[in-house]
């Protein structure tokens, strides 16, 4: 009975809605993409010290906020799907993932190619890059887990917990990691420090970030569409055709 | 609430007792982990102290993950897992008893070998009380949040890999406070934030590996 | 003393690729997070729901 | 005081789905003291879906299952108290004796048996001298027989569900069981169980559910 207390839960309902949003969401992403690079390489000016190897601060950045903020986003859509029983969240939970881990992997390799001219070294035990680089097992540990068990509602109602257990850990392992990397190395290498911030910095970044969100928006209704379309294989609606 | 735990924890405790060789295998294995670094890093006195910590955590770390699957696979084998998930006993009760049950029989021989090992490192005496401290403190938090992995991943292909992949992450807090404990304790510096820090995360571990762990029991035998 | 401009003047194609030195660095970084999206995209598009 | 009770246990217009296959739905039963159900159906038809349902193991995809007017999601161990499941699996721990596993299980249910209670309750099943060894010599009807012995401790619970009772055990097994079901009925309790013998029971009101093919 909670189901159609927003029709859009049942999957039926929701995939032409979201065909009909893909494209919007997909362009804006695309305008906000051009206009975040415009900044990054014709408007932000050169940094003092780094040079120009900092403008991999507009990929690194964002992509490191868009990794946190999707894992938050699936766990919300999973934790939903946990009480409210609804399927469809927990096939949006299941469609964020490949994208959050996605820009896990950007994050964790620009910080590699900024890291090396910068420090010297490609990989920094830097205390946001190693968060970052347990983000990304959480992440892979949520996807192993949903695809390892076959009946797709247990998968659903298993990632939601554990997805669930991960969002209280982020903050944890984030404070520890810090906390380990003052214990051990002093705070001198640090990638938390960027350059100073710039008015355009910021803005360049929060147009790439905001790009990003559109972009994870518009994957994520289509990869939702795919999941959609595979779990409702046998049922009578899609052998009857509505695309 | 208090019956049913002890009912439960008695059960598993007379089981792992007629079943000494699983409690053994484990320590043993912890042991063997422990003694290969050395092998691997040179035997040189300072390094070895310097990564005895860490060393140590690692290995009981995979101890800890070694011993998971028993706590509700065979259950779930011979069936009653699923009686007592039905029976008049709370779950939450029925998971608690287990996981002390887990911690008994796994963590609290893991402390108190660890000291052993300490020694094995060169690790000081004041240290090595630190040592046994943080691991007393920590392996709860691994049967906690262990427990939950198990429970996600019963009945699944690959499990015992699986459980791996989703807790280790979750094991780095007890990692980095644990061993830190003893590495500040080596440098000079009061084990105390470290310790008590330990405490908190046992204190965050208990609630949310108690949920987590009958969240996924109850998905599991849906 | 260059006046305060709003653009960078990278004076040609070359001095742009080159990125100051770092041009391996900065166009391996976007050109990674381009391979990422596209990746992504691709497989979407073929509507496969990847892993 | 839950709204009026025609029934005890009342389960309405059950589904159940099985990965994206749904295996029944609209199925319907209710039972009054001294009621008994027998679930009919093909192997793989749900039976045994159906009845982890009433048992509040498994969730119905649609439908809802009350006791005493409450629903099971909100009663949960207070059910565990007033109900019996055997399912396929005899719930029994090799590392532990017969009689030791009989006492585990009945504290389960919030039953404190005594030794010799449990002594009895085995040889009603006809396996008392069983009762010191260890559950892993046991044979397969055996084992069965030392799961059924939970029947006989089982006074105080109104409410059985038993999956495939009479698997696995032969002539004499089977009628003990059953006269431990007709007892149990007799005196008011109720009784849900699955089965492919024809195994007659004597009840005052039977129902039969059929989940076809």
């Amino acid at each position: 009975m909670f189901s159609n207390l927003f029709n859009f839960a049942s999957p039926q309902a929701f995939y032409p809605v979201a065909g009909r949003m893909i494209s919007w969401f997909g362009w804006s992403a695309a305008l906000l993409g051009v206009a975040g690079l415009y900044i990054a390489f014709f408007v932000a000016p050169t940094d003092a010290t780094q040079g120009e190897s900092y403008r991999i601060i507009f990929i690194h950045v964002p992509a490191a906020w868009m990794s946190m903020f999707l894992y938050l986003v699936m766990a919300g859509w999973a934790g939903l799907g946990l009480v409210l029983n609804t399927r469809l969240s927990g096939m949006m939970a299941s469609a964020l993932a490949p994208t959050g881990a996605m820009f896990t992997v950007v994050a964790l390799v620009t910080g590699l190619l900024w890291g090396k001219p910068t420090w010297g070294t490609y990989w920094v035990w830097d205390a946001r890059l190693t968060s970052e680089l347990f983000l990304l097992f959480l992440y892979l540990g949520f996807m192993a887990l949903k695809e390892a068990i076959d009946d797709p509602q247990r998968a659903d109602r298993a990632g939601a917990i554990l997805a669930l257990v991960g969002v209280v850990n982020i903050p944890i392992i984030y404070f520890s990691v810090q906390w380990w990397n003052t214990l051990h190395q002093g705070a001198s290498v640090s990638l938390t420090r960027a350059p100073s911030m710039a008015a355009t910095m910021l803005a360049g970044m929060l147009v790439m970030a905001l790009a990003a969100w559109m972009y994870s928006i518009a994957v994520s209704l289509a990869r939702v569409r795919a999941i959609i379309v595979a779990r409702e294989q046998d049922a009578a609606w899609v052998r009857s055709g509505t695309r | 609430m208090t019956a049913a735990i002890v009912l439960v924890l008695r059960r598993d405790l007379l089981v792992a007792l007629r079943r000494k060789g699983d409690a053994l295998n484990v320590l043993i294995f912890f042991v063997i982990v422990a003694s290969l670094f050395p092998l691997g890093t040179g035997a040189e006195p300072g390094q070895l102290r310097a990564i005895a910590a860490g060393v140590i955590w690692v290995g009981a770390l995979l101890a800890a993950l070694l011993s998971l699957p028993r706590l509700f696979a065979a259950d779930l084998a011979d069936g009653t897992l699923e009686q007592m998930v039905v029976s008049a006993q709370p779950l939450p009760a029925v998971v608690v008893a287990k996981i002390a049950a887990h911690w008994l029989t796994t963590g609290l021989p893991l402390a108190l070998i660890a000291p052993l090992l300490g020694l094995q490192y060169g690790l000081p005496g004041d240290a090595l009380l630190v040592l046994l401290g943080a691991v007393l403190l920590g392996t709860p938090v691994l049967s906690l949040i262990g427990a939950a992995g198990a429970a996600l991943t019963l009945g699944v292909r690959g499990a015992a890999v699986l459980t791996g992949l989703l807790v280790l992450p979750l094991f780095v807090p007890a990692l980095v406070f644990g061993a830190g404990a003893v590495t500040a304790s080596l440098s000079g510096i009061a084990p105390g934030p470290h310790l008590s820090l330990l405490g908190a995360l046992l204190a965050v571990s208990l609630p949310l590996g108690l949920w987590a762990t009958c969240a996924a029991l109850r998905v599991a035998l849906d | 003393m260059g006046q305060e401009r709003d653009t960078v003047n990278w004076g040609g194609v070359s001095e742009f690729i080159a990125m100051g030195g770092y041009g391996a660095f900065v166009w391996g970084s976007y050109g990674v997070t381009a391979l990422c999206i596209g990746v992504e995209v691709w497989l979407l598009a073929r509507g496969k729901a990847n892993p | 005081m839950p709204r009026k009770m025609r029934y005890m246990l009342d389960a309405k217009d059950l589904a159940c789905e099985r990965g994206e296959r749904r295996l029944f739905s609209d199925i319907s039963l209710a039972l009054k003291p001294g009621g008994f159900a027998r679930l009919l159906g093909a192997n793989g038809s749900g039976k045994t879906s159906l009845l982890r349902i009433l048992a509040g193991l498994t969730r119905p995809a649609a439908g809802e299952v009350l006791w005493r007017g409450e629903k099971l999601g909100d009663i949960a161990e207070g059910y565990g108290r007033e109900m019996l499941y055997l399912g396929h699996a005899p719930a029994v721990k090799d590392e532990l004796s017969v009689a030791e596993n009989l006492m585990f299980s009945a504290r389960l249910s919030g039953i404190a048996a005594s030794n010799d209670q449990c002594r009895m309750a085995l040889e009603a099943l006809g396996i008392g001298n069983l009762a010191p060894l260890s559950a892993r010599v046991l044979s397969q009807g055996q084992r069965r027989r030392a799961a059924l012995a939970r029947l006989a401790l089982a006074v105080p619970l109104p409410l059985w569900l038993l999956d495939e009772p009479f698997a696995a055990l032969d002539e004499n097994a089977i009628s003990r069981v059953r006269a431990l079901a007709e007892a149990h009925l007799a005196r008011g309790g109720m009784l849900v169980l699955t089965s492919h013998q024809e195994v007659p029971i004597a009840a005052g009101n039977t129902q039969t559910v059929n989940l076809g093919v």
